[in-house]
């Protein structure tokens, strides 16, 4: 269904450093710099802009309609044709990109902004969960992810020991990464002396508390090429969500992903395919959910996973979909890769999962 | 401006929100307030624990509720070494996926048992409930599970 | 046996830690010292009180700062006779638009010290502080704005601002 | 505009003050099996669904998506939640309509609500944030100012304020679902109700309303083939546009982005004249005076003589040429986040026949609006009995 019927592509990708606490800052200091750099990149302006998208989640600032003042950060005057989703801002890019198949705009910009620290952000997560009998016992994210972690060490696949590889692995990435906020060398021995925070569930395993920003701008057909040498084209995307309760859900799989990639043309419908790209960035916030999602996609030994360091190395909440679809970008805007896969999640466990296919050259056979 | 000069100050949302439950949720909690633990049958005869009004796949709308546990299976399960506010237990505790006797789904709750060396998936746990006077149609009227025969 | 349960109530209470951030900060210093500092758009050279650190319609940062004068004008206000929860002024009261001298917008303000029936567009106003060893960092410095005594402006010297 | 779109079902709920009697799941879908019955459609047809609501702080759950995704059918689907403050269910019907123009998707459920009596609206809009000024007026505080600027610059009486909260009361008692049936409602009543914000009176004021909204959108070829016993409701136009809420010379009242957005919109669907070329309008009116106010922004009265028309009875159901909010509109009922879904709703109403009692005779376009935040975010739709 949701393959790139007029060619799209993102043209430009910014994003702010990723840190523990942005102390001097609020949230449009925070996303000027961001937007601005982000035209830059492409010598655009605001005004060249036909639809703006952002998201972001009012209760990590504990304020509603947040995401009003956050518009001053563009400048929406003349007024503009501006939407906002309370998600990811990867959600947000997949209605720019929908609204892009429409023939009536050229170009878009999205943008997403979060700070995991204002708050005391594991509460504000156990919020979005069922609140006639979950939330009211009060289990954090990490809580509810390692009993995804222990389905998963009980299936047999992977251990702990596996868990400690991703993250080593993700900081010695994360060294090449000048926005990441965790990166370092370490041993699989030496994780795995770390105390478990909920077992099976390591500290290494966790996200790290993050706050930042990033935008993208996304353009069509020739605009795109006149933007940019290599456009990074988009040749579907998709996204699905899974049932809220978890005990009705096979924890140690993610169907959705899977479905997600189907839906973006990464995969035949049916069967045990693989997805082949040179880079896959993938959104899991726990190190066991990288391997639940290779698993899903398929991902063999060739694909680079995670090159920016994943949401291991840095996750600011609402924004660390969004710069996995900028990161994929950027690989093949600067020539590194021919083909991308990104992916960001929410919710609880990998409830729901969204997939954009990126490539070198637009899907098909050019229509349009 | 140097960073110490940015000015900072708490903050808090707090609010008691009052839920009207509908019938299925209503029945459920009523049925804690009374010492039984209810699941609702889906259209395909499957029963889903605790109850939505709908099936949680299909979203078909749920018909009869039928009595379930008050022993189950734990489907995995997850060690809290340190309590946070406002969870169940204040001592180290397991969260758990418990499938009830009866159940078709799993339920989340937590376990006081020793330690992570008492837990494993696939054991047998029986509810443990607060007095009849504390219960008053809430999810922690079930206080907690504890391992079936050490209730 | 008693009656159905038919309502949950969950508490919910969550903590932050707030950041003011630069532009804001620096407007409370001033304030901490009994004066309203705006900020100038580097484009469109208009001064925005209190300041928000980017211009709403240019999207570049604000960082020139004005000091701007204690009076002003009611563009426009309304009388306020609901109470609602965390109310602290005693109803009825009017709450008007102030469009201080020096700035090219227009902000929420408390007006006191005249008649509900009296107030008008157009009213020229001062700000009134609280005593120089009670300024702080924070708008609780501001009591409220009264009548200068200056006449009204003309309605086209600030329609614009409506 | 993309593909042809339309609506081909519609659902809501019994509007009330507390809906006591379900949960949120059962509130969004009372009115989501409503419109799946409409469409004569069920759970599986769905392609996707797209959801809308007011801040989280409502109800006191954080992207509540995830756990409505299973009540909604949304398992195993695209689900998409928007936010754009008091416009989000005009907003939230769009990104529906644009998943369906943009041939991404055939079926689309979308579905805005708010139950607000889990809290307390007036708490949840006034938590005071460190630093910024203390809370001075309350919700309707923002809007008096500018309602007496809009008076001042019009030049309209006193009374054109008590007229519209008559007429949309009066218009409400013919529809079942409205929140406030004020069967005595009257000119007297209104008049002297409390001046809450002078010169805002309580009668003057929208209720705070427990609710929710829901609509198949679907495309040219489903649409053809629906076997729904009302016929489609064609998208005409649609279009959305935002500017900042303060800036240096800002227009208030008239703000360009409700004009620019009506341009867009009647450009789209070949207006030129909206007073004669509409039929019936559903606009956001959370206070009597936005409706002159809106029928200057919208082009149905030239600046300055939006309260003519309301004054001379133009915009009422009965007897008017142009009717507005035939279904009572915000000012009867006011669950945040549904509100601006149900003005677009109550146009897909008066386009199919299906209004009862507030039907108009005879609708070929309707139009649909809503606006929020600080009257900066517009959406809007025009519907037609014919394919564009």
């Amino acid at each position: 269904m949701a393959r790139s019927v007029r060619p799209v592509a993102v043209v430009s990708f910014a994003q702010s450093a990723m840190v523990r606490r942005e102390e001097r800052l609020n949230d449009v200091e925070m996303l000027q710099p961001v937007i601005a750099d982000v035209f830059e990149k492409v010598g655009l302006t605001k005004d060249d802009m036909g639809f703006v998208c952002s998201g972001s989640c009012d209760y990590l600032v504990g304020a509603p309609f947040s995401f009003v003042g956050a518009l001053d950060a563009v400048g929406a005057w003349p007024p503009m044709r501006e939407s906002h989703v309370e998600m990811d801002g990867a959600f947000a890019m997949y209605e720019a990109w929908t609204q892009l198949q429409e023939d009536d705009i050229e170009t878009a910009l999205v943008f997403s902004f979060g700070r995991s620290s204002m708050s005391e952000i594991g509460r504000v997560l156990t919020l979005q969960l069922d609140p006639y009998y979950v939330a009211p016992l009060w289990p954090d994210p990490v809580a509810l992810a390692a009993l995804q972690a222990q389905a998963l060490i009980d299936s047999g696949r992977y251990g702990e020991a596996d868990f400690a590889a991703v993250a080593g692995r993700s900081r010695r990435d994360a060294r090449n990464n000048p926005n990441a906020q965790v990166s370092g060398d370490p041993s699989t021995e030496e994780l795995l002396g770390d105390d478990y925070v909920v077992a099976p569930l390591r500290r290494h395993a966790l996200p790290p508390i993050t706050d930042g920003a990033t935008a993208v701008i996304l353009a069509a057909g020739d605009r795109a090429r006149e933007l940019c040498e290599r456009p990074a084209w988009i040749t579907g995307m998709d996204h699905r969500i899974e049932t809220h309760a978890l005990g009705a859900r096979d924890l140690t799989s993610s169907p959705t992903t899977r479905r997600a990639a189907v839906g973006a043309g990464l995969l035949e419908d049916g069967g045990d395919g693989s997805v082949a790209v040179d880079v896959a960035e993938l959104h899991a916030p726990f190190a066991h959910q990288e391997l639940i999602l290779r698993d899903a996609l398929g991902l063999g030994d060739g694909v680079a996973v995670n090159p920016s360091g994943g949401a291991l190395a840095a996750n600011a909440v609402m924004v660390a979909g969004l710069v996995r679809i900028g990161e994929a970008a950027g690989r093949i805007m600067d020539g590194t890769a021919r083909t991308a896969l990104a992916h960001a999640t929410s919710g609880p466990c990998l409830q729901q999962n969204l997939v954009c296919a990126l490539a070198a050259e637009p899907a098909g056979d050019g229509r349009r | 401006m140097a960073e110490s000069e940015v000015l900072r100050a708490p903050h808090v949302i707090e609010y008691t929100y009052t839920r009207s439950t509908g019938p299925v949720i209503g029945a459920f909690l009523t049925g804690l307030r009374d010492g039984k633990i209810l699941g609702a049958t889906t259209p395909q005869g499957r029963v889903v624990v605790p109850p939505t009004e709908y099936d949680p796949i299909t979203s078909e709308e749920v018909g009869e509720l039928v009595e379930v546990g008050p022993s189950g299976v734990v489907t995995t399960w997850s060690w809290a070494q340190t309590p946070q506010k406002d969870q169940p237990l204040e001592r180290p505790f397991a969260w758990a996926l418990v499938q009830l006797d009866g159940a078709d789904t799993a339920m989340l709750h937590v376990v006081d048992a020793a330690g992570p060396e008492a837990m494993s998936s696939g054991m047998r746990v029986t509810a443990r409930w607060r007095p009849a006077a504390e219960r008053i149609g809430h999810i922690k009227d079930i206080e907690c599970f504890v391992a079936e025969g050490s209730a | 046996m008693s009656e159905p349960v038919t309502m949950l109530a969950t508490p919910i209470r969550i903590e932050y830690e707030f950041t003011a951030g630069l532009a804001q900060s620096r407007y409370l210093k001033g304030i901490a010292e009994g004066r309203f500092l705006g900020q100038r758009c580097p484009q469109c050279q208009k001064v925005y009180v209190p300041p928000r650190g980017s211009c709403p319609t240019d999207g570049v940062p604000t960082t020139d700062e004005v000091v701007l004068g204690n009076t002003g004008i009611v563009t426009t206000y309304c009388v306020v006779n609901v109470p609602f929860q965390g109310q602290s002024i005693e109803i009825p009261y009017i709450c008007a638009q102030i469009l201080l001298d020096g700035a090219n917008i227009a902000f929420m303000g408390l007006i006191q010290e005249v008649p509900t029936a009296e107030i008008r567009m157009g009213m020229r106003v001062e700000a009134v502080w609280v005593d120089k060893k009670d300024l702080g960092p924070t708008m609780a410095s501001v009591k409220y704005f009264r009548p200068s005594g200056e006449p009204d402006a003309a309605y086209e010297t600030f329609s614009e601002y409506l | 505009m993309g593909q042809r779109t339309a609506v081909v079902g519609v659902g809501q709920t019994y509007h009330k003050a507390k809906r006591e009697d379900v949960s949120i799941a059962g509130l969004v879908r009372e009115a989501a099996v409503r419109a799946l019955e409409d469409a004569q459609m069920d759970w599986s047809d769905i392609d996707a669904v797209v959801i809308g609501k007011a801040p989280d702080m409502f109800e006191g759950v954080v992207m509540p998506e995830l756990y409505l995704a299973p009540a909604l059918g949304a398992v195993g689907k695209p689900m998409i939640r928007v936010h754009t403050a008091g416009s989000v269910g005009g907003s939230t019907a769009l990104v529906a309509a644009h998943l369906v123009a943009s041939g991404t998707h055939e079926r689309v459920l979308t579905v805005a609500f708010e139950k607000q009596s889990d809290s307390d609206a007036m708490w949840a809009l006034s938590i005071p944030q460190p630093f910024s000024a203390p809370l001075l007026a309350g919700a309707g505080g923002y809007f008096a100012p500018i309602i007496r600027a809009y008076m001042r610059r019009s030049g309209a009486p006193d009374h054109i304020g008590i007229l519209v909260a008559v007429k949309d009361r009066l218009q409400a008692l013919k529809n079942p679902y409205a929140h406030l049936h004020i069967e005595d409602i009257s000119f007297e009543m209104v008049r002297d109700s409390i001046m809450l914000w002078d010169p805002v009176r309580y009668l003057e004021t929208c209720p705070s309303s427990d609710g929710a909204a829901a609509m198949v959108l679907a495309s040219e070829r489903v649409a053809d083939s629906a076997s729904s016993s009302h016929p489609p409701a064609w998208i005409h136009g649609m279009a959305m546009r935002s500017e900042p809420t303060m800036f240096a010379g800002r227009d208030q009242v008239n703000p360009l982005a409700a004009k620019d957005c009506a341009a867009d919109v009647y450009r789209q669907a070949g207006i030129s004249e909206p007073r004669r070329e509409i039929d019936v309008a559903e606009v956001y009116v959370p206070f009597s005076w936005y409706e002159p106010m809106w029928l200057e922004s919208l082009g149905f009265a030239p600046e300055g003589e939006g309260w003519k028309l309301t004054d001379s009875g133009a915009t009422a159901l009965d007897g008017g040429d142009i009717p507005w909010n035939c279904s009572g509109g915000v000012l009867s009922t006011n669950p945040i986040g549904a509100s601006g879904m149900l003005r677009f709703l109550e146009a897909a109403l008066q386009v199919r026949g299906q209004a009862g009692e507030h039907q108009v005779q005879t609708v070929r376009r309707s139009l649909g609006q809503a606006y929020g935040g600080g009257s900066q975010f517009f959406a809007m739709w025009v519907l037609g009995a014919d394919k564009p």
